[in-house]
């Protein structure tokens, strides 16, 4: 394998003193790559971004074993600031755009660790490139933009500080299905062209293991599964479970009936 | 006339002095979300600093010009605000990040108790004298207009101009610069300034810093204008209804919220004062901060509240 | 006995729905209301009773009436000095004109609270937030001056200083330490129970359904007039109430000035430190504001003198400013939730001892 | 919800059977100072029916529910819910006439328990006062027991017990979707009106979501409304579909008309569908 | 350990109006501790425990509950405040401690057949107003020269503020002045609009009640509207060197009523202090200020409680610890002539003071004094304030907090106990 540009090794996560969350999950991104990071609800996908981002204080969430490593550098102690410096840059779950700047503000507050003029002129257009959406609700406040058009904008503000680690949560989600197309096709974009790396944690396993390296499943704390992607998408359980298209032909979510299921890894 | 006259400047004169301290507020809340409950107590512990430098300085280093007293009084103070800055970034926001208003209110609710209690402990509790040479005597102008001309503090009108100044550069930064955009975005979200590089402790220091010298400069005002004694923290509670009625996070809502309140209270304590038996500016200059909010509840040139689903 | 609630299954609704469903906590409560009432008035001094219990009690009650609105409705307020301020005058003009019992006239005291709470309250139906605290704040500096200047409040007495004496709660006098103490703790007691059953009806989920998102109450159903003028009808009625308490039993005799901004301040203070939208944390709240102080005040002599140095008047005073200033922004970071919550995470953590998750 | 037991019961379940319009919405217009959010929208809901209503981001159909809401209020049109008609509504009124919804953004009381959220949607119909609330005494007591069972069964539905003490804020996103839900089935609605409550989950969880839809819609016959991006489910489980646009009114039909659609294609679905 | 006379000390030395508070309390004390360098009482030493209020009512009945049953029993409480006064007033005579008040607190007090407890001994806010407006008569020439004149009260809102009104309305009745009153909010600091009217209506004299820093607020503001100082007389508590010190020269003219006693370092009280205490290292405050204006009223406030004490000793057993109840005896019987005075080394400072059972002030004399820019000095003689005025009023007044109260006066036989 190429090198590792992140290495989490073993991390466990507390929040407020007593919630145990991540229970040991170790996990590599090679440089150059996309990793995904799939898993359902509550399984600590977003913890495990936050931990390697450093944004679990104001969570009041702590690491409280293990260790991360970001080019063989151990960071848990660094701020959030020091990593956008290196490079690495979270886009939170949820949006967090800044309501009342505009998109446009939005957009430059992220180049905030830039300092060349022309490169954040150049990134303002770029992101703008990406997203046409975008452009004509410039001027607009925030928080009075749609669901979607704030997904853009929290992503997009993440690449004005290009960044050449990427953890991308949930970006997908609320998108209207050609912009998920188009968001992934930034990503691959990215990804060769500019040869920026991304951890990717997604529910939309479908997309996810179409356009990642390798993928890691989480299950209620612990990573249960990984494996190349391709790998990954051929394995039975993920078929059944995560692209829904268990013996054969695509269930149609009319016909799935509620009888318990049981996942073989948790046997 | 010449007395409505004389009411009313008197009136834009208190509300500039009580927009210098307004300022501190919006600068604070306008950076952090923070209401700094602290900033009547940074005024005084500024003026404090500075009485008493004034008055060591010379001792110390053996020198007698009152203006280099002054002048380097200042400089020291500054400092000692900076200080401030530093050690409250470090023991107490840095560990509050990403937390609700009120939890941060009561932090600075302990930064009020720290620093009256070090500034009394350090400055003393008598009252002190800043002298910088602000004049004192009245200015009777259009004596002949008016019978009795019109009364014009000079003290005032040069605190005044100094408010004013102050106020457009901040405007101009917060407006203009990137790091006024990035104070912005983090009163708007800790966790999102955060994920995007901007480096809360720094900011927050900034800030601070910056509150400090508006602090410093307003107790230099108000403390040469009172003396500077315990008191003159009440200030702050004066400068509250500016601080709302201009709008939480609008710098020129300062200035326009002082220049109001100021001309509010002082012609309603005039005019209508007698004939309720008198002390009603206090009430009044809040009355009138909430008659306007009720027309525009983020206040004059407040940022829009927003809430949407 | 271990804090486990292993084994106590609730077969009921009505079980689970008891105000403590948990059986220690029960026995918890329990015993502290027999401490309360029974082993404190044999033990404590008087001074004991006279500067700190009563303070401290009244002070818990006129919290909590600030927390339902605070904490609970989320509606900023900086006028509790004035409810207060309108339940004293208000039960003393009733107590000496009419010359009712001591009980009523509070009561009564409470209702005008009331009225002056939902007058000023009507302004939280557009203004939110911290430009609230302006509207509370006009209603501070407005009662301020209303008992200073109209004299009829103050039954014309020339300094516009009132004072009471005489109370009596049928036929048994209220003057020595402890039945003043009794007298207090009753009232609290039962108003914190009337509290918490209003704050786990629908009314309490009401005003924290406006609290928490208004829009979004707003969608199903809930009005956010009414929510929030209840809210202020509630928290300033006991605020009130205290309030009356505070003038008639510690004061006794009064000027407006014992009303002041100043004690606005401090009990949305407690509020906060105490933990908003918890009737336990108004008590941990008044605790820390109330008594901290005073026993910083008594404690550091001694503390100086273990260490050898004997400090100033003013020197104690000044370090009690710092260690209490200290104190504040360590528990906050501690906890920024309040007392009440690190009190939960406490219990949390008992119930999974010995181990750490 | 499974044969669930009966005082303060939902109408029984009806079974499926797409009835008259219920909810008609007719010629609306919305601005925000220069942006259009909505022009000129009509379309109607019958009852019983699961109308899904999809498009591009900021085509304007959330704007649309919260003008069906009365959060927003429309410059245009009328909107006729069971025969009467409005120039724009109330979201008190419209609550006690019996449409809820689910919010895209999540809009939960973040301080409040699990079950403190759904048990505010029962509030419309809380009769006891204040005071009888104060003293908890008799009927207020029996009411919040009666209540407490009608939301402890939607819980069940829901698959959500384990966190009814929990407070909502420290839930993962996909579950605070679910009690989202839980509170709006708690008012017991005719109308649902859904926004985006699959965004967010992964295939089993939509599954599942998908399942208690359906399930309401069958079994007490509510009407559903829903946004929804993930074609998959908007084409499985809706009987009709209209299509918005940059705020205007694209397509509406069938799951298969509109699928078939050149312009819904070409402004939303691309080519993989 | 019994041997030893309690008295608690209530005291502010920090907040807003630490600056007044403190040299109060510094001279309190000192006193105290002259008094144990002398050799005590008959030789029944002090003791005391100070305790900050913060000028705050709540506080300070705290301090007083706290402090009351320490080591054996507080002898009498001081609590400089009139809110505190006001608080205490009603739990005193259960806790059968004298309420000392000099120169504040109720003037109604003054009644001790009805404040059996409260010893506003030496003077009143009544007797002040009065003597202030005996001084403006001597400088216009009569009473009658009042008729027309416009006096303007300038007050702290509050009731301490409000104390002098009933006299002053009184006074306007009987003379045809025209009174003005304008409160001024608490703390002070700002008071233009005060100063606006006081400009544009041109009062030919302004009294000024403030305390802390509202008084040379007050001064710095008539400095900008030019209001002659001279037209200015304060009450005692603004009349002190904290008001005007950083006034200076702005303040030079500016007159204040007195509490008999100025700035006394000559007397030889203070020389004593200077040598006994301070000279021994056991000064509470700076040198300096022994014999400023609050420093001697604090002074002078500690040696009538101890002169109380005194005689009550004399009535109850000479060198032994007195109760409170015993104290009261001694403060309602205080004859404190020339010669003791003079042995007291209060020569100068002040004038003979006896009190009754009827009579707790004893006194109703005061001085004027001006500040010149740098110290204050005497520029009046002795004025008496009017019984005829003030009795009348005293009585009215206590009869109606009695009525109130459901108080019967006391009986002579209760005044020989
Ligand atoms: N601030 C917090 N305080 C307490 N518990 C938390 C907090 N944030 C998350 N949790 C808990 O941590 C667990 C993992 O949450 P996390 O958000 O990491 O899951 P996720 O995999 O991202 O889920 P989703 O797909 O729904 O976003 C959940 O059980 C959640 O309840
Ligand atoms: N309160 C408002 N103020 C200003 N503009 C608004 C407001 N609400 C919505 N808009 C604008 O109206 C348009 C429609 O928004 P809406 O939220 O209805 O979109 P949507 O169809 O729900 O999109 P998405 O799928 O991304 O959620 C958007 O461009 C949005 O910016
Ligand atoms: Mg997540
Ligand atoms: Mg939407």
């Amino acid at each position: 394998m190429k090198d590792i540009v992140l290495n989490v090794n073993g991390i466990e996560v507390i929040y407020n003193h007593v919630i145990l969350v991540l229970k040991g999950v170790s996990l590599q991104v090679p440089d150059g790559r996309i990793v995904a990071l799939l898993g359902g609800n509550g399984a600590g996908k977003t913890t495990t971004l936050r931990a390697v981002s450093n944004l679990l204080k104001g969570e009041r969430g702590e690491v409280t074993k293990g260790s991360i490593e970001l080019r063989g550098e151990r960071i848990e102690n660094l701020t959030p600031a020091d990593l956008v410096q290196r490079g690495v840059v979270q886009v939170m779950e949820g949006r967090h755009c800044f309501a009342h700047l505009t998109i446009e503000e939005n957009l430059l507050t992220g180049a905030y660790t830039r300092s060349s003029k022309q490169e954040v002129a150049a990134n303002l257009e770029k992101v703008y490139n990406y997203f046409p959406r975008l452009k004509t609700r410039r001027t607009s406040q925030a928080a009075y933009t749609s669901g979607g058009e704030q997904q853009m904008c929290a992503i997009g503000r993440a690449l004005m500080a290009n960044p050449n680690l990427v953890l991308l949560d949930e970006p997908s989600m609320g998108l209207a299905p050609q912009i998920v197309e188009e968001v992934f096709e930034i990503v691959k974009d990215l990804n060769q062209k500019e040869k920026v790396t991304f951890l990717l944690a997604e529910q939309n396993t479908n997309m996810a293991l179409k356009y990642a390296d390798y993928g890691y499943i989480m299950e209620s704390g612990r990573i249960v599964m990984d494996g190349p992607a391709a790998e990954l998408a051929t394995n039975e359980d993920v078929k059944e479970f995560y692209l829904g298209v268990g013996g054969g032909e695509r269930k149609s979510f009319r016909d799935v009936k509620s009888y318990k299921r049981r996942k073989r890894w948790l046997a | 006339m010449g007395f409505f006259l004389e009411t009313l400047l008197g009136g834009l004169m208190t509300g500039m002095l009580y927009a210098l301290v307004a300022l501190g507020f919006v600068l604070i809340f306008k950076a952090s979300g923070v209401f700094n409950f602290a900033q009547g107590a940074m005024v005084l512990f500024a003026a404090l600093a500075m009485a008493r430098f004034a008055e060591w300085l010379p001792k110390w280093l053996g020198f007698s010009s009152p203006v280099l007293a002054n002048v380097l009084a200042f400089i020291l103070a500054g400092v000692v605000m900076f200080a401030v800055a530093w050690v409250v970034e470090r023991l107490v926001l840095r560990h509050l990040v990403n937390q609700e208003g009120a939890t941060l209110l009561m932090a600075t609710l302990g930064i009020t108790y720290l620093l009256d209690g070090i500034g009394q402990t350090l400055f003393g509790s008598d009252i002190y004298k800043i002298d910088v040479g602000m004049p004192k005597d009245p200015l009777i102008a259009f004596e002949s207009t008016f019978q009795g001309g019109i009364l014009i503090n000079k003290e005032d009108v040069i605190a005044a101009g100094i408010a004013a100044v102050l106020v457009i550069a901040l405007s101009l930064f917060f407006q203009k610069t990137g790091t006024g955009r990035a104070l912005r975005a983090v009163a708007d979200d800790h966790q999102a300034a955060q994920s995007i590089g901007i480096p809360l402790n720094r900011i927050w220091v900034i800030v601070w810093c910056v509150a400090g010298v508006v602090a410093l400069v307003a107790g230099m005002i108000w403390g040469s204008k009172l003396g500077v004694q315990f008191s003159l923290a009440t200030v702050a509670l004066r400068a509250l209804p500016v601080v709302i009625l201009g709008g939480l996070t609008s710098v020129p809502g300062a200035i326009i919220g002082g220049l109001i309140i100021g001309v509010g209270e002082k012609l309603s304590e005039v005019y209508i004062g007698p004939l309720v038996g008198g002390g009603i500016e206090i009430w009044f200059a809040y009355v009138l901060a909430l008659g306007f909010l009720l027309v525009r509840p983020q206040g004059l040139f407040g940022e829009k509240i927003i809430d949407r689903v | 006995m271990i804090y486990r609630e292993n084994g106590q299954f609730k077969t009921t609704y009505r079980a689970d729905q008891q105000i403590f469903p948990i059986a220690q906590d029960r026995v918890a409560i329990a015993l502290m209301l027999v401490v309360a009432f029974v082993v404190v008035p044999g033990l404590a001094s008087d001074y004991m009773f006279r500067a700190i219990l009563i303070p401290f009690l009244i002070m818990s009650l006129a919290a909590l009436g600030v927390n339902i609105l605070v904490g609970y409705c989320g509606q900023i307020s900086l006028g509790s000095g004035a409810f207060m301020a309108v339940g004293a005058y208000g039960a003393y003009n009733i107590f000496m004109r009419t010359g009712m019992p001591v009980v009523p006239s509070l009561l009564l005291g409470g209702l005008c609270a009331t009225v002056f709470g939902i007058l000023f309250g009507l302004p939280s139906l557009r203004v939110k937030g911290l430009y609230l605290a302006v509207a509370t704040l006009a209603a501070q500096f407005f009662a301020d001056w209303m008992f200073l200047r109209i004299k009829w409040f103050t039954m014309d007495t020339p300094s516009g200083s009132v004072a009471v004496s005489n109370l009596q709660v049928l036929g048994w006098p209220i003057e020595s330490a402890v039945s003043k103490y009794l007298f207090c703790l009753a009232f609290v007691v039962v108003m914190a129970l009337l509290a918490k059953n209003l704050v786990r009806s629908a009314i309490g989920r009401e005003w924290m359904a406006i609290r928490d998102m208004d829009v979004a109450a707003a969608v199903i159903g809930i009005r956010p007039m009414y929510a929030k003028l209840s809210a202020f009808a509630v928290s300033s009625f006991i605020v009130g109430v205290a309030g009356g308490l505070w003038a008639f039993v510690y004061l006794g005799a009064w000027e407006p000035a014992a009303f002041s901004v100043d004690m606005s301040f401090r009990l949305l203070f407690m509020v906060i430190i105490g933990g908003m939208g918890s009737i336990m944390g108004s008590f941990f709240g008044a605790f820390f504001i109330v008594i901290l102080p005073i026993f910083l005040n008594q404690a550091l002599p001694a503390v100086g003198s273990l260490v050898g140095v004997t400090i100033s008047t003013a020197g104690i005073s000044h370090t009690e400013f710092i260690v209490f200033g200290a104190l504040i922004v360590w528990f906050l970071i501690v906890e920024p939730h309040g007392l009440a919550r690190l009190w939960a995470v406490g219990k949390q953590k008992l119930r999974l001892w010995p181990f750490p998750h | 919800m499974h044969a669930a037991p009966s005082p303060a019961q939902p109408p029984a379940g009806t079974g499926r059977k797409v009835g008259d319009v219920i909810l008609d919405v007719k010629n609306i217009s919305l601005a925000f100072g220069g942006v259009k959010a909505l022009t000129d929208i009509s379309f109607d809901v019958r009852e019983h029916e699961i109308r899904a209503i999809i498009g591009p981001n900021g085509a304007g159909k959330s704007s649309m529910l919260n003008c069906i809401n009365g959060v927003y209020q429309p410059q245009q049109g009328t909107i006729t819910f069971r025969g009467k008609t409005f120039a724009h509504m109330k979201s008190r009124q419209v609550a006690e006439m019996g449409i809820a919804r689910t919010f895209q953004n999540l809009a939960l009381f973040k301080g409040m328990s699990v079950l403190d959220n759904i048990m505010t949607g029962r509030n419309l119909r809380i009769r006891s006062n204040i005071f009888l609330q104060a003293l908890r005494i008799g009927p207020a007591e029996k009411e919040e027991i009666q209540h407490r069972e009608y939301v402890e069964r939607i819980i069940d539905f829901l698959e959500i017990q384990a966190y009814r003490k929990t407070p909502v804020g420290q839930l993962p996103y996909g579950l605070q979707k679910r009690v989202d839900l839980a509170r709006a089935l708690a008012m017991e609605p005719q109308v649902l009106l859904l926004d985006e409550p699959m965004a967010g989950m992964n295939l089993e969880e939509k599954q599942d979501m998908c399942r208690f839809v359906l399930d309401v819609n069958d079994e007490f016959g509510t009407t559903v409304v829903l946004i929804e991006h993930d074609m998959g489910v908007v084409m499985d489980i809706s009987d009709r579909v209209v299509v918005l646009d940059y705020g205007k009114k694209i397509g509406d039909g069938s799951p298969e008309e509109v699928r078939a659609n050149p312009e819904v294609i070409n402004a939303y679905l691309g080519t993989q569908h | 350990q019994a041997k030893e006379q309690f008295i608690p000390v209530l005291s502010y030395r920090t907040g807003p109006f630490a600056p007044n508070g403190t040299p109060w309390a510094n001279g309190y004390v000192d006193y105290l501790k002259l008094v144990n360098a002398r050799g005590g009482i008959n030789g029944v030493k002090l003791s005391f425990e100070e305790c900050e209020t913060g000028y705050d009512t709540a506080r300070s009945v705290e301090c007083y509950e706290r402090l009351k049953g320490k080591n054996g029993g507080a002898s009498l409480v001081q609590p400089l405040s009139t809110g505190a006064t006001y608080a205490i007033t009603e739990k005193a005579p259960g806790d059968k401690i004298p309420l000392v008040t000099i120169g504040y607190g109720r003037s109604e007090a003054a009644d001790g057949t009805i404040f059996k407890w409260n010893f506003p001994i030496a003077g009143t806010y009544w007797v002040a107003a009065d003597a202030i407006l005996q001084a403006i008569v001597k400088k216009e020439g009569g009473w009658d020269k009042l008729k027309g004149k416009k006096i303007a009260l300038v007050y702290h809102d509050s009731p301490y503020g409000k104390e002098p009104i009933p006299l002053l309305q009184e006074r306007e009745k009987m003379h045809g002045y025209q009174l003005s009153l304008l409160p001024v909010a608490s703390p002070g600091v700002e008071q233009k609009s005060t100063w606006l009217q006081i400009r544009q209506s041109r009062p030919d004299y302004v009294l000024l009640w403030g305390w802390g820093v509202m008084n040379s607020t007050a001064l710095k503001e008539a400095v900008a509207t030019g209001y002659p100082r001279e037209k200015m007389y304060g009450v005692w508590w603004s009349g002190a060197e904290p008001d005007v010190k950083d006034v200076g020269d702005g303040a030079k003219g500016y007159n204040a009523v007195t509490m008999q006693h100025g700035a006394e370092p000559q007397s030889k009280v203070v020389k004593d202090i200077l040598a006994m205490v301070h000279g021994k290292g056991q000064g509470t405050g700076p040198k300096e200020e022994v014999g400023q204006v609050l420093y001697m009223r604090g002074a002078m406030s500690a040696m009538l409680g101890v002169e109380g004490i005194r005689a009550a000793q004399e009535r109850f057993g000479k060198g032994k610890v007195m109760t409170g109840e015993q104290v009261r005896w001694g403060l309602e019987n205080l004859n404190l002539t020339q010669a003791k005075l003079d042995a007291l080394g209060f020569a100068g400072v002040m004038r003979p003071i006896s009190t009754s059972c009827v009579d707790h002030m004893g006194a109703a004399w005061a001085r004027i004094h001006t500040w010149d820019g740098s110290k204050w000095n005497f520029t009046s003689d002795w004025l008496q304030a009017d019984e005829q005025v003030i009795k009348p009023l005293v009585k009215t007044t206590a009869g109606k907090y009695a009525a109130e109260k459901k108080l019967s006066p006391r009986t002579p036989a209760d005044c020989q106990s």
